[in-house]
C-alpha cells in the first residue's frame, strides 16, 4: 500500500495529458527514501550546485564594495551589501569619454535583437517549410551546402562579408547587422523548422493542396498555426544567440549603436587602475539577464518544443 | 469541351513548377551560394596570395601553407582544438545524457533542476569566460578558499599551468553548454514510447541496460543533432578562450579560430588568416561533407 | 585655413542649415585606462571649442581588440571620421588603397615639417611625398620603472640600473614582492625584449636586427646576450599573474613588485594614483644602462568622407591636434612627449623631463611600429609570450625561432 | 462518357520504375477500386490522378480535359485520406469551408454549401469542434465532407477506412456506398482490403508492382481471375492451389499425386494444352459430407484444424500432400481427426499455366 500512495503523491502536479511530452516517462520510483532516491537526488543537487556557483559568485561579488573583495575569498556573502556596483555599471562606467555604463547599449541590443529574430526567423521558417514539403529541384544540395555552412567558424566569415555588406551599401546599418544574423542563424533554424515540418503528416500538406491552397495559403493558414512549440524554440534561441553575440556587434556597427555585449567589454576591458570586480560582474548580470529572464519564464516551453520536432530526423 | 480527350499537353518548363517554392527558397539559395559557398571559394583563392591587410590577387603559390605548417602556434592550436574537442564531445553527450536521464525518474521539483542546468546556456562565452575566469584565479578563487580553509598546499589553477589550461577551458564550456544537450536529450527521451519500459520491466531488463541497448539506439536523431550542435561549436570555440585567459599562459591555449582572427587583423596578414582558414574549412569539408549529404542529399520521404 | 574657409563656404551654399556649427565627427581610438582617458579628454575638450561635437568611439582592449574593428569600418564603407593607429606602417595599405584623406596642403600651411620633431615622425606619415596623417605625441618604449616602496620593504637601495635590478631579484622575493611585473599580454612580452636589445647589445644591434632585419646578427652572440637577461627577467616575472599592462603597472604602485618594464604611458597611471616621480617610483630610461629612447607614438589617419560638413570638421580637428597648446595639455595627462619643439614644457615631471633631454640629445631609435609589419611583430609576439611563460623553452631554441622570424620578415 | 482517362502513365524514382505505362478509363459515375498490397502503386497512382505527384510520361484526362500538367485545385477532385489529415487549428466548419474560402467562394454560399454538406453526413452538431475532440469515424466522416463540400466531380479516396476499428469500418462502408448511389459521382477508391473492394467497387483494377493485373467487375475477379496472383489475392480466406501436370486433348484432365481431376466441363479460354499447372478452386465453393456426393469430383480427408468463425467453419485438411481449406455450416460437428467426404465443381475452378501463371 505504501507503494501506491507514494507513487499518488509523485504524481500530484504532473498532469498526465496535457503533459505527456514534458511528463515524465522514464522508469517509475518506488519509495521516497529508497536509496535509489537519496543517490538520485543527491547527485543531482550536487551537479545543480556546480551550476549554480558561478551565479552565485556573480551575484555576490556584484553586492560587495571593492575593500572587501580584496580581503575575502569570493565565496563568501557581503558583509555589507551595497549597489552601487549595479549603478555604477548600468549608468556611470567610463569607456573613453562616455560615462553612461551599460545604459545606452541596453536599447541598442533591443533594436538590434527585434527586428533580428523577426527576420531570421521569418525566412528560416519558410526555408524549412519549401525543403520540408514542396523540395523542387537542387533544394536539398543548397540545405547541404547550409548545413556545412554551420560548421564554419564566424572569424573565417567576417572578410567576405565586410565586402558583400560594402557592395550592396548596407555596412554600418540596422539593416546589414539584421542581415548578418540572419546568414549565421539560418542553418540550425532551418534545420529545425524542416525537421519540424517534415514531421508533420504529409497528407494534410496534400490536403490543402486538393483544396486549392497555394505555397503561401499552406504556410500562413495550415503549418504556422501548428508550429508554435518550434517558432517558440527558435524565438529563444535567436534571442540568446543575438543578443549575446559580440563579435557582429562591434565589427558592423557604430559606437553609437553598439549593443550591450560591446559596452560589457568596454566596461570589463577598461581598466582604469585596478579591475573593479563589482562593477564588472554587476554589468556582467545585468548584460545577461534579458536572455536569463527568457529562459527563466519559458524555458519549459523550450523542453517542449523541442520535443515536439526539433530532435526528429 | 473545346480540347478533345486526344490533344497532349507538352510537359511545362521545370523552371517553372513549384515556383513560389523557388522564389520563397532564394534567401537560402543566396546565403548558401553567395557566402557559405562563395565566401569559401573567395577564401580559398586568397589563401595562394601575398594579402597583408587588402586583399589582393598577387599569387605566391603554397608559402602561406609552409609558414602555417612550421609555426609553433598553429601546431598548439590543432593540439587543443583535438584534445579539447574530443573531450567536449564526449563529457556533453556522457553529461547530457546522465543528467537527462536522471530528470526522467519521475523526480519532483524537475522544472527547477531543468532550469538551473539550463540558465547558463543562456549567457554568453564572454560572460561566461570572466567568470570562470574569475573562479578559477588562484588568488581568490577556488585555491585561494580550499588553501585559506588549511589545506596549504593545495594547488588548482588551470588558467595559470600551461599543461592543463585547455580543461580549465573545458569545465566553463561544459557549464555553459551541457543544458542544453541535457534538454535536446530529456526530448528525446520523452518521445520513448512508453510501452519500451514496459516490455523492458516485464523481461527483468535492468535499467541501465535498457537505456544503453534499446533507448539511446532508438534515439539516432536526437544524437545527430545534438552532434551538429556540439561540432559545430567546437571549432568555433573562439570567445570563451579570448574572454578567459587571450590564448595564455604563453599560448598554451591558443586555438586555430584565434589563429584565423588573430593573423587576419592583427597581424594584417590575410593571406596567412585564409590559409589557416582553408585548413580549418578543409577538415570541416572531410568531416562534415559525406555525413550531411547521407543526412539530408538524398531523396528521402515518400 | 584657406582650404578650409572653402569648404565652409561649398557647405553653406549647399545647404544653409548645415553651417559650420556643430558638425559630429566620430573618433575611434583605444584609450581606455585612467591616463589616457583623461588625455582624450584634452582633444575633445579643444575640438569642441571650435564649435563642433566629438563623438568618441573608444574600444577597450587594446589595440588588438580595436585594430580590426577601424580597419573593417574603413574598408567596408562605413568609415568613423579620424582613428588612432600607432605611429608607423598598421595603416600604410588603406593609404595606398586611396582610403585615407591627404593633407599635404594643411601640412604645408601649418609648417608642420618645421616644427614637428623629430622629424622621422612626419616621415612616418608621409607617403610618396604626401601627408596622411598626424602624430600627436611621442612614445618610447625604453622604462624600467621601480616602485621606491617595495625595495625599502625588500631592505635594498634602489636600483639604478638593470644588473642592479637583476642582483636585487632574490631580496625582493623572499619579501614577499613579484621582482618584475609583466602583463600577460603577447605586445607586453615582446616590448620588454625589444627594451633588453639597446640596453643590453646597443643601437646598433637594434637596428641592425630590425631596420636592416639582418638575421645573422639575430643569431649571433650579442642578442644571445639579451636572450640571457630576457631569461632573468623571465625568472623575475614568474609569478606575475595579471593580464593588461596598467595591471602590472598598479602592481608596482602598491609596491607589489619591483619593477616593470614598459612605456612611458605608464607614467599617466603612476600621475593618476597621485605618486611622484623620485619619491614614490623610479624611472630609468634604457633601462639605467644606455640612455635612449624610441620614438614611437601614436597618429590619427582621417579616411575619406563625402559629407563636406565633416570632411572640413577632419580639417579643424587635424589642427587643433597639432596646436601648441593642445599638443601641452594632451601629453602632460597622457605622459608622453609632444611632437611639436616649440611648446613650453616646464610643467613636465621628472621622468618626462629626462625623456626630453635624451630628446634633445639625439640619443634616439625608431619604433619597432615603424621598421616591423604588424605581422613580424605579431609573429614576435607569438615567440616572446611563449617564451616568457614556458620556461622550459630555452633561450638558443627561443633565438633560433626569432632569427628565422627576422630573416622572414620585410 | 469517360470520366477520367488515363493514357500509358509512367512514373519513376531515378531508376526505379513506380508506375508502369497504365491505361485506365473511368465511366462517369463509375466507383473504381484500386487494390493491392502495400507497395504496389496504387496510392501512387491516385496522387498523381489528384496532381500531388509530378508523372515521368503519359496523360491524364478528367471530364475530357487534359488536366496532365495542372495543379491539384484545378482537376475538379475531392481527396480523402487515410490519416483524415484535417487541419487541426481549425474547426469542422472551418475544414470545410477552407477551400471554398481559398477558390473565394462569397460568404453566404460557403455557409449553405457546408450547411447541405453537413445534413448530408449527419455531422451538423460537430460543426464547431475541433478534430481533436472528435471520434476517429466522427473524423473522417468530416474528412469525406471535406472533399464532398466542393461540388467536384471526381471523388478520390486513399484508403479511407483503415485507421478504424473493424466495426466502424463496415458502418461507414455502407454510408460510402449509399453516398455514391445518391450523388453518382466518379469515385477512384483505394485499398488493400479486397472485402470494401467487392463491395463498392463497379470495377476493380487489381495492381501489383506498379502494373494493372486486371480491371474488371468484382464479379469477373472473384470468379475468373486472370491469373495465379489475382486469384490468391481475391477472396478470404484464400483460394486453395494444387500443383500438378494438366492433361490436354479431348478428354482433359488434372493430374496430382495419383488423383485426377476431370476438366472437360472447365470453361478455358483455349483449347487446354498439356503441361505442368495449378490447379485452384475457392474454399467455398467445396462441399463436404452428403452433398459432396452429387459433385464431379470427390475425395476423402482427414481434418487437420477446425477454425469456427461464427457464420461458417473454416475445416483445414491434407488432400495427398497438399494443404487444403473449405467452408462448412457454422454449426458443424467436425473434429480433428475426423475422415471426411469432399466434393466440388470443376467448372467453377480456376487453372492456371505454371510457367506463365495466367489463367487457361
Amino acid at each position: 500500500m505504501a507503494d501506491v500512495q507514494t507513487l499518488n503523491t509523485v504524481a500530484v502536479g504532473i498532469d498526465p495529458v496535457a503533459d505527456r511530452l514534458s511528463g515524465p516517462q522514464g522508469a517509475r520510483p518506488k519509495r521516497v527514501l529508497s536509496r535509489r532516491n537519496i543517490f538520485l537526488y543527491g547527485t543531482l543537487i550536487f551537479v545543480a550546485a556546480y551550476y549554480l556557483v558561478p551565479l552565485y559568485v556573480m551575484i555576490v561579488t556584484s553586492l560587495k564594495g571593492m575593500p572587501e573583495i580584496r580581503l575575502g575569498n569570493i565565496f563568501s556573502p557581503p558583509v555589507e551589501i551595497t549597489f552601487e556596483p549595479w549603478v555604477k555599471a548600468w549608468a556611470t562606467a567610463c569607456t573613453g569619454l562616455n560615462c553612461d555604463g551599460l545604459s545606452r547599449g541596453f536599447w541598442n541590443s533591443v533594436r538590434i535583437t527585434v527586428p533580428s529574430v523577426i527576420f531570421s526567423i521569418a525566412v528560416a521558417s519558410v526555408n524549412g517549410y519549401a525543403l520540408a514539403n514542396w523540395r523542387f529541384k537542387g533544394a536539398n544540395t543548397f540545405f547541404t551546402i547550409l548545413i556545412v555552412g554551420a560548421f564554419i567558424p564566424y572569424q573565417v566569415m567576417i572578410y567576405p562579408i565586410v565586402i558583400l555588406l560594402r557592395e550592396i551599401g548596407l555596412y554600418g546599418t540596422l539593416w546589414g547587422l539584421v542581415i548578418v544574423h540572419s546568414i549565421f542563424g539560418m542553418p540550425i533554424l532551418t534545420l529545425l523548422f524542416r525537421n519540424y515540418f517534415t514531421s508533420v503528416p504529409e497528407e494534410l500538406f496534400k490536403a490543402a493542396r486538393v483544396d486549392g491552397a497555394g505555397f503561401w495559403a499552406i504556410y500562413f493558414k495550415i503549418m504556422l498555426p501548428m508550429a508554435l512549440p518550434i517558432f517558440v524554440v527558435a524565438i529563444i534561441l535567436q534571442i540568446t544567440g543575438i543578443w549575446n553575440d559580440f563579435l557582429f556587434g562591434v565589427i558592423y556597427t557604430k559606437p553609437d549603436t553598439y549593443p550591450m555585449t560591446v559596452q560589457l567589454n568596454n566596461i570589463v576591458n577598461s581598466v582604469q587602475g585596478v579591475k573593479e570586480y563589482n562593477v564588472n560582474m554587476a554589468a556582467t548580470i545585468l548584460t545577461g539577464l534579458v536572455p536569463l529572464l527568457v529562459y527563466f519564464v519559458s524555458g519549459k516551453l523550450f523542453v517542449r518544443g523541442i520535443a515536439a520536432g526539433a530532435v526528429k530526423g | 469541351m473545346s480540347s478533345s480527350s486526344g490533344t497532349a499537353t507538352r510537359r511545362p518548363s521545370q523552371m517553372f513548377r513549384n515556383l513560389n517554392a523557388k522564389i520563397a527558397s532564394i534567401p537560402m539559395i543566396l546565403t548558401a551560394l553567395c557566402v557559405f559557398l562563395g565566401g569559401t571559394v573567395w577564401t580559398i583563392v586568397y589563401s595562394f596570395t601575398n594579402s597583408k591587410l587588402l586583399p589582393r590577387l598577387k599569387f605566391v603559390g603554397l608559402d602561406q601553407y609552409e609558414r602555417l605548417w612550421s609555426a609553433p602556434r598553429w601546431l598548439t592550436s590543432i593540439e587543443n582544438l583535438f584534445v579539447y574537442g574530443i573531450l567536449s564531445l564526449i563529457f556533453s553527450l556522457v553529461i547530457g545524457f546522465l543528467l537527462a536521464a536522471m530528470l526522467d525518474q519521475k523526480i519532483r521539483f524537475e522544472g527547477v533542476f531543468r532550469t538551473i542546468f539550463l540558465y547558463p546556456f543562456a549567457l554568453s562565452f564572454v560572460v561566461t569566460g570572466l567568470t570562470w575566469q574569475w573562479i578559477l584565479n588562484p588568488d581568490f578563487g577556488v585555491q585561494h578558499l580550499v588553501r585559506s580553509a588549511g589545506w596549504e598546499s593545495f594547488t588548482f589553477n588551470p588558467l595559470y599551468d600551461q599543461q592543463i589550461v585547455i580543461y580549465g577551458i573545458l569545465i566553463a564550456a561544459l557549464w555553459q553548454g551541457t543544458g542544453l544537450i541535457m534538454c535536446l536529450m530529456l526530448a528525446g527521451l520523452r518521445g520513448i514510447d512508453e510501452d519500451i519500459w514496459k516490455a523492458a520491466r516485464v523481461d527483468g531488463i535492468p535499467m541501465w541496460k535498457t537505456y544503453l541497448f534499446i533507448v539511446i539506439p532508438m534515439m539516432r536523431p536526437v544524437f545527430i543533432t545534438t552532434l551538429v550542435i556540439i561540432a559545430s561549436g567546437i571549432v568555433r570555440l573562439y570567445d570563451l578562450v579570448v574572454a578567459q585567459t587571450s590564448g595564455g599562459p604563453g599560448g598554451a591555449s591558443e586555438v586555430p579560430a584565434k589563429y584565423v582572427y588573430d593573423y587576419m587583423f592583427l597581424a594584417q596578414n590575410l593571406g596567412q588568416g585564409f590559409a589557416a582558414s582553408t585548413m580549418m574549412l578543409l577538415s570541416v569539408a572531410i568531416i562534415v561533407v559525406p555525413w550531411a549529404y547521407l543526412e539530408f542529399g538524398g531523396r528521402k520521404r515518400g | 585655413m584657406k582650404s578650409f574657409k572653402l569648404f565652409l563656404a561649398s557647405a553653406s551654399a549647399l545647404a544653409f542649415s548645415s553651417m559650420a556649427g556643430a558638425t559630429d565627427l566620430e573618433v575611434t581610438h583605444w584609450w581606455t585606462s585612467g591616463g589616457e582617458a583623461a588625455a582624450v579628454a584634452e582633444f575633445a575638450k579643444a575640438f569642441e571649442a571650435t564649435g563642433n561635437k566629438w563623438i568618441d568611439g573608444a574600444i577597450a582592449g587594446g589595440g588588438s581588440t580595436a585594430r580590426p574593428v577601424m580597419v573593417s569600418r574603413i574598408t567596408g564603407g562605413s568609415p568613423m571620421g579620424a582613428t588612432q593607429f600607432n605611429t608607423g606602417r598598421q595603416a600604410e595599405e588603406l593609404v595606398e588603397a586611396g582610403l585615407m584623406r591627404d593633407f599635404t596642403d594643411l601640412a604645408e600651411k601649418e609648417h608642420w615639417k618645421d616644427v614637428i620633431r623629430p622629424a622621422s615622425l612626419l616621415e612616418g606619415c608621409t607617403v610618396d611625398g604626401k601627408v596622411y596623417c598626424v602624430p600627436v605625441n611621442i612614445h618610447s618604449w625604453q622604462w624600467l620603472w621601480l616602485s621606491n616602496k617595495a625595495f625599502e620593504d625588500a631592505g635594498v637601495p634602489v636600483p639604478t640600473n638593470w644588473d642592479e635590478f637583476v642582483a636585487a631579484g632574490p631580496a625582493l622575493e623572499k619579501a614577499g614582492k613579484i621582482p618584475l611585473a609583466i602583463g600577460g599580454q603577447s605586445w607586453q612580452t615582446t616590448g620588454t625584449f625589444n627594451v633588453l636589445i639597446p640596453a643590453i647589445a646597443g643601437k646598433d644591434v637594434f637596428l641592425k636586427v630590425y631596420q636592416d632585419h639582418d638575421a645573422e646578427v639575430a643569431a649571433g652572440p650579442e642578442i644571445a646576450k639579451v636572450f640571457k637577461a630576457a631569461d632573468d627577467a623571465r625568472r623575475m616575472s614568474a609569478k606575475s599573474n595579471v593580464q593588461d599592462w596598467n595591471q602590472a603597472t598598479n602592481l608596482v604602485i602598491t609596491g607589489q613588485a619591483g619593477g616593470q618594464i614598459m612605456g612611458d604611458w605608464a607614467q599617466g597611471e603612476f600621475q593618476v594614483a597621485g605618486q611622484v616621480a623620485g619619491e614614490d617610483y623610479t624611472c630609468l630610461p634604457g633601462l639605467g644602462v644606455n640612455e635612449l629612447i624610441s620614438t614611437g607614438g601614436d597618429s590619427f589617419y582621417f579616411p575619406k568622407l563625402d559629407d563636406p560638413d565633416k570632411t572640413a570638421a577632419q580639417e579643424v580637428l587635424a589642427s587643433t591636434m597639432l596646436s601648441p597648446a593642445t599638443q601641452v595639455s594632451f601629453n602632460l595627462k597622457k605622459g608622453s612627449v609632444p611632437v611639436r619643439g616649440d611648446v613650453d614644457v616646464s610643467a613636465a615631471n621628472d621622468c618626462m623631463k629626462k625623456g626630453l633631454e635624451i630628446l634633445a640629445k639625439g640619443d634616439i631609435i625608431p619604433d619597432t611600429n615603424q621598421l616591423n609589419t604588424e605581422d613580424t611583430n605579431n609573429q614576435l609576439n607569438d615567440l616572446f609570450v611563449e617564451f616568457f611563460k614556458t620556461p622550459a623553452l630555452t633561450p638558443e631554441e627561443a633565438q633560433k625561432r626569432y632569427a628565422a622570424i627576422i630573416a622572414s620578415a620585410d | 462518357m469517360t470520366s477520367v482517362s488515363i493514357r500509358d502513365l509512367s512514373l519513376k524514382f531515378g531508376a526505379l520504375e513506380v508506375l508502369k505505362s497504365l491505361s485506365i478509363d473511368i465511366e462517369d459515375g463509375e466507383f473504381l477500386v484500386l487494390l493491392g498490397p502495400s507497395g504496389c502503386g496504387k496510392s501512387t497512382l491516385l496522387n498523381c490522378i489528384a496532381g500531388l505527384l509530378d508523372i515521368s510520361g503519359g496523360q491524364i484526362f478528367i471530364k475530357g480535359r487534359n488536366v496532365t500538367w495542372e495543379e491539384p485545385k484545378d482537376r475538379g477532385i475531392g481527396m480523402v485520406f487515410q490519416s483524415y489529415a484535417l487541419y487541426p487549428q481549425m474547426t469542422v466548419k472551418g475544414n470545410l469551408s477552407f477551400g471554398l474560402k481559398t477558390a473565394r467562394v462569397p460568404r453566404d454560399e460557403i455557409a449553405r454549401k457546408v450547411a447541405r454538406t453537413a445534413e448530408v453526413l449527419q455531422i451538423e452538431p460537430l460543426l464547431d469542434r475541433k478534430p481533436s475532440q472528435l471520434s476517429g469515424g466522427q473524423r473522417q466522416r468530416v474528412a469525406i465532407g471535406r472533399a464532398l463540400v466542393r461540388d467536384v466531380d471526381v471523388f478520390l479516396f486513399d484508403e479511407p477506412l483503415s485507421n478504424l476499428d473493424a466495426k466502424l469500418r463496415a458502418e461507414l462502408r455502407v454510408e460510402i456506398k449509399r453516398l455514391h448511389q445518391k450523388l453518382r459521382n466518379t469515385m477512384i477508391y483505394v485499398t488493400h482490403d479486397q472485402i470494401e473492394a467487392l463491395t463498392l467497387a463497379d470495377r476493380i483494377a487489381v495492381m501489383r508492382s506498379g502494373a494493372i493485373q486486371q480491371l474488371d467487375t468484382p464479379h469477373e475477379i472473384y470468379n475468373r481471375p486472370v491469373n495465379l496472383y489475382v486469384a490468391g489475392f481475391m477472396g478470404s480466406p484464400g483460394m486453395n492451389f494444387i500443383s500438378g501436370e494438366i492433361d490436354g486433348g479431348d478428354s482433359p484432365a488434372f493430374r496430382f499425386a495419383g488423383q485426377s481431376i476431370d476438366l472437360s466441363t472447365y470453361p478455358a479460354s483455349a483449347p487446354i494444352k498439356s503441361g505442368p499447372g495449378i490447379f485452384g478452386i475457392r474454399p467455398e465453393h467445396i462441399v463436404s459430407g452428403d452433398a459432396a456426393s452429387v459433385e464431379p469430383y470427390q475425395a476423402t480427408v482427414e481434418i487437420d484444424v477446425v477454425e469456427p468463425m461464427g457464420a461458417d467453419t473454416l475445416v483445414w485438411a491434407m488432400l495427398d500432400g497438399s494443404e487444403f481449406r473449405f467452408r462448412v455450416d457454422g454449426q458443424t460437428g467436425m473434429r480433428v481427426g475426423d475422415h471426411v467426404r469432399i466434393g466440388f465443381d470443376p467448372a467453377r475452378a480456376s487453372v492456371f499455366d505454371t510457367a506463365t501463371e495466367l489463367r487457361l
